[in-house]
């Protein structure tokens, strides 16, 4: 087993799991905050997606593409990304408005199952509109591959990560910094007597939807690029992994769910190399597509021995019936 | 309650009078086509319903034993899961009383699909369906497309013979029928050929997975001249892609699943230069494959997919067979079996992906083309290999 | 029928139908269906419907309205025509079900309240059969008449079984168990294994290792066998849960279910991603109603006994019932063994009537489905699981013209039972047999 | 008048936590709401609060306007209402710093904080030691005093207080009471208290209630309060 | 020998020593109160002694049989009955069902038994539901057998609490503050309730209550207990008495 390879698949496994993490982080953002399981969120992601696609086409209309554009690639994809996520935003606002606020006080199941539902309707919605084939994303950076020393990296997936990496940083200074923040922080930890402190509960549930919804937008954008190839769908599989990796990271703890989303994404790809070695180690013969079962057997043992998850404070939250 | 007593009595008393007869005689055929509309693949459905329907429009009636009949198709929506197409399929025979059923397309629906046909002694046409319990044992259900344990040694042969590949990669999806399948079919083509082990990477992958980085990094590392991918055109640009990052500069071999419409539109400069093996190449096609190339790009804006190709011939060989009948006698039950007994007997349908026959399983045996992506992008004719 | 404002209706059709028994109930099922065997075809020409609805009319109207639908949005072409149907389909059944039912039920109030009063002194068995017998009579004569309703019931009859066997855990222990179709997978594998490899000849499992001819044996055996092995499969789930509640346990069962189906995908053996085909057709309509009647039987006595009641104390407050003596780990251990095998029977049951599986049949689609309905009936309750898994399966059915829509159609609706009745339709309603098979008062009568 | 409430009726399902009960608070007072536990002290407090809901008939006036037409968050940020919930419930997670940072999220004046900030360190030095540490960890006295401290942060019209000596040694008890003695008068804000210690919170206010039951059993001013034989039995139950 | 009998009981949160050195000899049907200021330990020493905590040093006895770190449900079945000072119930249950599911140690038709309904489950349940409705009788709700808990008064639900607590046959039951709340009339009738089970079943009983009179009342002996530690153990009188519980029950006298 060479370093290359390794090295190789660790690049791999950042991206993938810049994926993940931003996608968690939403998802991990309503989980403390409001202490429900906005399985509406994988198809959020999706939205954001297709709205990004949308915003892309239509600036590269504007300003024209290949060598008689107005402005360079990199400009349109900032540009696009602003744009989409303030528009996921939105859906994110509406979600909340019609799905989640009138079930606060429900159980929290009941409030699952709402946001399955909105899930489905999302994507049939997409169906409906759009007819269901799949849609390529317009490459808005030239692509580039690099060979450091037979480890093959590229410029997107460089950008990618960086660019999901600061995204997690930007919220952290918010979430730390500033008093919205604060008051996240605060709800994750006794959302009962945040209204005594003069904090209005309705705009911080709607901003958490919101900045959750941004951040799938933008994971959104940056899967586009990077795998070209958007299906209505796409968000279902991604959700729920999501979800597992939210939980993973513990309640109240968006770093942890950050940490757990890239663990996760390491997790599946690494299983892959992991597998190969083992292989040569005990002359086995074990196939790459035990990935799955390996993987999440992984993140079994891990629960099984750290039932509250990576970071998360032991709390007994019963499901509200 | 009296009232309504006697009123279900004068009813039922008028019901007998009129004959059932007369409204049961009707000169349409019914065709019944169990689709995915909804579920993870609704773009199957959609393609096999805008090549039904453009049939529909160039050949609304057809003539049985002098007869003519109006052709009437049924889309049941399947929702691509086993239980709703047996639910569909049932519909269709027992209640919308279809001559004959085109689909369900995918193998995990045609196969509980076609136990049902089967069992209602209707003949089923899944133009998609690779996997052998379709039609095994099931003399009323056929298949539209040829078999994994052909295409298989096709790519094998050709990746041998015209790119010289000694050591080969398979990546396919794991939990899905078809890929699994042909790659299976390959592996051992391969492996005849070149010797145990020169399959030098078999990964694999779930469906929904878009990540392939770390399966692309154990092929690049194992040094294979040729990567075969018998994936859907949806996951090739993905998969052609991380080729393409992870280093991997050998040429890529597909199969019929590649041969959509879209798939250059999704896959761009990627995928030029590469081959698939399929059913005809649609450029330079002539004759009704070119007829029916146009005429689909100029209905639904794109060259058609395998599965629209396969669902016209499907449908084509099946009014064939109902026409060759010589007529139906208006008692479904009856005509459904003169039906299957006419299909078996088909000689060398000229369909647009090759002439057609049945084996006694219901399979075809027909030629496959490998096709090669060139720099305009067009699917051209490389070579044909007939059984 | 003079009352022209609501109350006056209401209270006219409380009195008329106030005190029928479920006797009466299920005598005027039985005699709309052999009506409708009798004359359902010919009414139906006479309403000028192209068919007998199969439904109760549903499907026939969704038809209209889909063919409204295409004609507005996708300038299809219309005829008129067809827009009889509806009223048409609504005549069919008010004519064929309401009307006969209603009457039956009204007319035989007296005799079957004196008959259910008869049979209530009896042990519960005897009325049980009674109603069964009856029960069956009527649905079998139902789906008799066409194989498209006959699949209908099969199916939704297993998904009852499967709801209730999810709201074992969901809603009486209140878990949020996502592991079940995992269960429902195991079932039906180890089932399918058990028929397909010791009977049957098949090309992946080889030949059949014994021949004998006990088939009433082999698929109750087939069912056991396949249930139990989801038990132990449950194992795995339910030894965290003495550790994690909630939300943790929510991930560890989702991380389980991917695990299974990985499981079955891999596993050559079995099929892989192909499953397995060819099971034997044993699976008939008297059997499944026989086995989902002893799963609701066995699972209603279960939940109504401390043993099930245990679950419930879990749910509401688990140190009050640890301070209670309740054994937690043993009734939490009960709960997932329980839902498990039910769960495995249904999956061995769907094995057998389509007669073919795959491991992409038990994944989170199906999760989605059985939450559905779960949810959508209610929670801890019998009653409830039977009308989620028969709402949602049935409307499920008759929305089935409107392709697309009705994946609009059927969340939008679950969204508004989960806003207006948070834990769905009919929740917390215990399922007294001999309380809902014992005499009706009638309205006018003093008890 | 600063707060007058009349005939406050709160119930939990078929609990009557509340059955009429009418008091005022007047500019710069300290009141004390006194009885046994479960008397329905504390549920005045949430009413007050807007945190529980309360029943019809109830009617609250704060400086002529009417409570109940205000949010939960707005009775702080616009009617300058700051509540001392029962066990401080901080936010564990948050520093010092930042839960008293927090608990201006809505003030209007922000020039004004950092003097504010410096008010209540030099009315709890030992806060100012401690502004980077977790309130979690904070002791049981130290949490109190960041309790007040957010609350002074947060408003002071009024202060309600619920149980500030659960828990404390009696040494803190009293630091803690002196220094809502200062901030009554260098504020002029109003303190309603509720307080199981009897005594101590009678030395402390100007006019007392007591309340049995959900009903208000005795009022007046402390010293009468403190002299009368029926308080020691209404407290002591029975 | 003691019923009951505890020995250098001490229990941390974390660091926090939350109970220390606490030591307790129960002799049967005594009555023995609880008392000290909010937050200073007392449900602790409940949830220590009914196994909800694991104690971190110490032994417990009962009937000179070691249940130190037993788990909560054998605890009660060897004959520890509780109530909660807020009100434990099982929202979605009927008054009877708290009753019989406190049975559930004494069931043994088995699982077998629940799904299939045999004979013996029925004449099980019938039993206990017997004895459910004699326990509700008892304590004088036994006309609400069939409600649901959440409909019921607050004076009730205290008193479904005690019936439950009673069916698992205590030889001690733990009263926590059972008349928090409670108007003056319902709670002279909790007190003739625990009167009436202290003199008809004979039962030892051990009360955390705020109420002096109530305690000085009922109480054989009492035990104060600040800040985890037991200041003072004596008869009612010795402690009615005693400064230093004043001080720490009723706040210093003077503030200066």
């Amino acid at each position: 087993m060479s370093l290359n390879f390794f090295m190789q698949n660790l690049i791999n496994a950042l991206q993938w799991g810049s994926f993940y993490a931003l996608i968690a982080l939403g998802y991990s953002m309503v989980y403390s905050i409001l202490m429900l399981f906005n399985f509406a969120h994988g198809d959020i992601f999706m939205v954001g997606a297709y709205i990004g696609l949308g915003v892309s086409l239509l600036l590269l209309k504007i300003v024209g593409t290949g060598a008689a554009a107005l402005v360079p690639g990199w400009l349109v994809l900032v540009v696009t990304i602003l744009i989409s996520m303030f528009l996921t935003a939105f859906v994110g606002i509406i979600v909340e408005r019609v799905g989640y606020r009138p079930l606060r006080d429900a159980p929290r199941a009941s409030a699952a199952i709402t946001g399955l539902m909105i899930g489905i309707i999302l994507e049939t919605a997409n169906i409906l509109f759009l007819g269901g084939q799949r849609l390529a994303f317009p490459q808005l950076i030239q692509s580039h591959t690099y060979n450091i020393g037979g480890v093959f990296i590229t410029n997107k997936k460089i950008m990618i990560v960086i660019v999901s990496i600061g995204l997690m940083i930007a919220l952290h200074q918010f979430v730390t910094r500033t008093r919205w923040g604060m008051a996240m922080r605060a709800m994750a930890y006794d959302f009962v007597v945040v209204p005594l402190v003069g904090v209005p509960l309705n705009t911080i549930a709607v901003m958490t939807f919101a900045i959750g919804s941004a951040l799938a937008a933008a994971a959104g954008i940056l899967f586009g690029l990077a795998y070209p190839v958007l299906d209505p769908y796409m968000g279902v599989s991604f959700g729920w992994k999501a979800f597992v990796a939210a939980i993973l990271g513990g309640r109240g703890s968006i770093m942890g769910a950050c940490l757990a989303g890239f663990m996760l994404g390491f997790i599946e790809i690494m299983t892959v190399p992991g597998i190969q070695i083992l292989n040569r180690l005990f002359a086995l013969n074990i196939g790459s597509n035990l990935r799955d079962l390996i993987a999440y057997s992984i993140v079994l043992a891990i629960l099984v021995f750290r039932p509250h998850g990576l970071f998360g404070e032991p709390y007994s939250a019963k499901l509200r019936l | 309650m009296r009232k309504g007593r006697l009123l279900i009595a004068v009813l039922l008393c008028a019901g007998l009078v009129i004959s059932p007869s007369v409204w049961a005689a009707s000169d349409v055929i019914n065709i019944g086509f169990p689709i995915p509309l909804t579920g993870d693949n609704p773009d199957v459905g959609a393609s096999s319903k805008n090549a039904a329907e453009m049939y529909l429009k160039k050949f609304p009636t057809v003539d049985v034993g002098g007869k003519t009949y109006k052709l009437n198709f049924i889309y049941e929506d399947n929702e691509f899961k086993a239980e709703s197409a047996v639910k569909a399929l049932t519909k269709l025979i027992t209640e919308e009383e279809v001559l004959a059923i085109i689909g369900p397309q995918a193998s995990a629906q045609a196969v509980p699909a076609g136990e049902i046909a089967n069992n209602n002694a209707t003949p089923m046409i899944s133009p998609w369906s690779t996997n052998p319990n379709t039609t095994l044992n099931r003399p009323y259900v056929f298949r539209g497309c040829f078999l994994d344990p052909f295409q298989g040694p096709v790519a094998a042969n050709f990746v041998t013979e015209e790119l010289g590949a000694k050591k080969a990669a398979v990546l396919y999806d794991i939990a899905s029928d078809y890929p699994k399948g042909l790659a299976e079919f390959f592996k051992q083509a391969f492996e005849k050929i070149h010797g145990p082990g020169s399959v030098v990477a078999f990964e694999s992958f779930t469906t929904g997975d878009k990540d392939f980085s770390a399966q692309m990094a154990n092929i690049v590392a194992s040094g294979a001249d040729v990567l075969f991918t018998p994936q859907y055109y949806s996951e090739v640009p993905l998969i052609v892609r991380a080729a393409k990052e992870n280093g991997f500069t050998k040429p890529i071999m597909g199969s019929d699943s590649w041969g959509s419409g879209d798939l250059m539109g999704l896959c761009g400069d990627d995928c030029k230069g590469f081959y698939f093996s399929t059913h005809y190449a649609a450029a330079g096609a002539k004759g009704a494959t070119k007829e029916f190339i146009d005429e689909y790009t100029a209905a639904y804006g794109k060259t058609p997919d395998d599965v629209a190709a396969l669902t016209w011939d499907s449908l084509g060989i099946m009014i064939q067979a109902i026409q060759n009948t010589g007529g139906l006698s208006g008692n479904i039950k009856a005509d459904r079996t003169k039906v299957k007994d006419a299909l078996a007997a088909i000689k060398d349908y000229p369909g647009i992906t090759g002439k057609m026959t049945f084996t006694p399983e219901g399979d075809p045996i027909k030629c496959a083309v490998v096709v090669k992506i060139n720099e305009e992008g067009k699917f051209a004719f490389h070579e044909s290999v007939c059984p | 029928m003079s009352g022209t404002d609501h109350a006056t209706i209401a209270n006219f059709f409380r009195r008329l139908l106030g005190g029928v028994p479920l006797l009466g109930w299920l005598l005027g099922f039985l005699a709309a269906v052999l009506i409708e065997q009798a004359v359902g075809t010919p009414l139906a020409q006479i309403l000028s419907l192209p068919k007998m609805p199969v439904l109760f009319g549903i499907l026939t109207i969704s038809k209209v309205i889909a063919a409204v639908i295409n004609a507005v949005f996708k300038d299809a072409a219309f005829d008129p025509a067809i827009l009889v149907h509806v009223p048409a389909a609504l005549a069919y059944l008010a004519l064929v079900y309401l009307a006969p039912i209603a009457a039956v039920a009204r007319i035989s109030a007296r005799a079957s309240n004196r008959a259910a009063t008869a049979m209530g002194r009896w042990n519960l068995l005897v009325p049980a059969a009674v109603h069964l017998g009856l029960m069956y009579a009527a649905l079998h004569t139902w789906a008799g008449m066409s194989d498209y309703r006959l699949i209908t019931l099969k199916i939704t009859l297993i998904a009852v079984l499967l709801t209730l066997s999810l709201n074992i855990i969901n809603g009486y222990m209140g878990e949020f168990s996502c592991s079940h179709p995992g269960f429902m997978a195991v079932g039906a594998y180890m089932s399918s294994l058990f028929t397909v490899g010791l009977f049957v000849d098949d090309k992946v499992l080889g030949k059949a290792l014994v021949v004998f001819s006990l088939d009433f044996l082999n698929f109750p055996l087939a069912l056991i066998f396949g249930g139990l092995c989801a038990s132990v499969a449950a194992l795995l789930v339910a030894i965290p849960s003495f550790k994690t509640r909630g939300d943790y346990l929510a991930i560890i069962s989702l991380a389980f279910l991917f695990i299974i189906k990985s499981l079955f995908e891999n596993l050559q053996g079995l099929g892989g991603s192909r499953g397995i085909a060819g099971q034997p057709d044993w699976a008939a309509l008297p059997v499944i109603f026989a086995v989902v009647g002893l799963g609701i039987w066995s699972i209603n006595n279960f939940v109504t006994s401390t043993y099930g009641k245990a679950l419930n104390a879990v749910r509401d407050d688990e140190l009050a019932a640890e301070a209670m003596t309740v054994n937690t780990r043993q009734a939490k251990m009960t709960a997932f063994l329980v839902g498990a095998f039910w769960a495995g029977v249904a999956g061995g049951l769907l094995a057998h009537v389509l007669r073919y599986i795959n491991p992409a049949m038990f994944g989170i689609q199906k999760l989605a489905e059985v939450l559905a309905m779960v949810y959508f009936g209610g929670l801890n309750s019998v009653y409830g699981s039977i009308v989620g898994a028969v709402s949602i399966g049935l409307l499920g059915e008759a929305l089935r013209p409107l392709e697309i829509l009705k994946w609009i159609i059927i969340p939008l609706l679950l969204i508004l039972v989960m806003i207006y009745r948070p834990t769905g339709l009919v929740a917390f309603r215990d399922f007294d047999l001999r309380e809902a098979m014992g005499p009706k008062t009638e309205p006018g009568q003093r008890k | 008048m600063l707060l007058e409430v009349e005939n406050l009726r709160v119930s939990y399902g078929q609990i009557k936590a509340l059955q009429g009960v009418s008091f005022t608070v007047d500019e710069g007072e300290i009141i004390t709401i006194i009885g046994a536990n479960g008397a329905g002290k504390s549920t005045a407090l949430r009413a007050i609060s807007r945190m529980v809901p309360v029943e019809t008939g109830t009617r609250m006036t704060y400086r002529g306007e009417d409570l109940l037409g205000f949010a939960p968050d707005k009775v702080v940020s616009r009617l300058g209402i700051s509540h001392v919930p029962e066990g401080r419930r901080l936010f564990g997670n948050l520093t010092v710093m930042e839960n008293l940072i927090l608990a201006c999220f809505a003030r209007k004046d922000r020039d004004r904080i950092p003097a504010d900030l410096q008010r209540v360190f030099n009315l709890f030095p030992r806060l100012q030691e401690r502004r980077e540490q977790k309130a979690g960890t904070l002791s049981g006295g130290e949490q109190q005093m960041l309790a007040i401290g957010r609350a002074f942060m947060s408003g002071r019209r009024m202060m309600l207080l619920d149980e500030p000596s659960m828990g404390l040694a009696p040494l803190l008890m009293l630091s803690v009471f002196e220094a809502l003695k200062e901030i009554n008068q260098q504020e002029g804000t109003a303190i309603l208290l509720v307080e199981q210690n009897a005594r101590l919170a009678l030395k402390f206010a100007q006019r007392g209630y007591v309340l049995e039951t959900g009903n208000l059993v005795l009022a007046g001013s402390s010293a009468e309060l403190m002299d009368n034989p029926e308080i020691k039995k209404a407290y002591l139950g029975g | 020998m003691a019923l009951l009998r505890v020995e250098h009981m001490t229990h941390y949160f974390g660091g926090l020593r939350a109970v220390s050195d606490y030591n307790l000899e129960m002799e049967p049907g005594q009555i023995l109160g609880l008392i000290g200021p909010n937050g200073a330990g007392k449900t602790t020493v409940f949830n220590l002694l009914t196994g909800i905590y694991r104690p971190s040093e110490g032994r417990i006895l009962l009937d000179g049989e070691d249940i130190t770190g037993l788990a909560p449900h054998r605890i009660a079945a060897r004959g520890l009955g509780r109530t909660f000072q807020n009100l434990c119930l099982w929202r979605h249950m009927t008054v009877l069902d708290h009753v019989r599911m406190a049975h559930y140690a004494k069931i043994s038709y088995g699982l077998l038994g629940a799904f299939f309904g045999t004979a013996e489950r029925y004449r099980q349940e019938a039993e206990i539901e017997r004895r459910s409705r004699e326990l509700l009788e008892l304590v004088g709700i036994g006309h609400l057998a069939d409600q649901g808990v959440l409909n019921l008064p607050y004076g009730a639900q205290r008193r479904v609490e005690m019936a439950r607590a009673l069916a698992v046959e205590p030889k001690v039951l733990f009263l926590d503050e059972p008349t928090v709340g409670m108007t003056p009339e319902e709670l002279s009738q909790m007190m003739n309730i625990i009167r009436q089970l202290h003199e008809r079943l004979g039962l030892a009983i051990f009360l955390i209550e705020h109420r002096l009179k109530m305690v000085m009342e009922l109480c054989h002996r009492i035990q104060t207990l600040v800040f985890g530690e037991v200041i003072a153990e004596g008869t009612p009188a010795e402690i009615q008495g005693n400064p230093q519980v004043i001080e720490a029950y009723l706040g210093k006298e003077t503030v200066e």
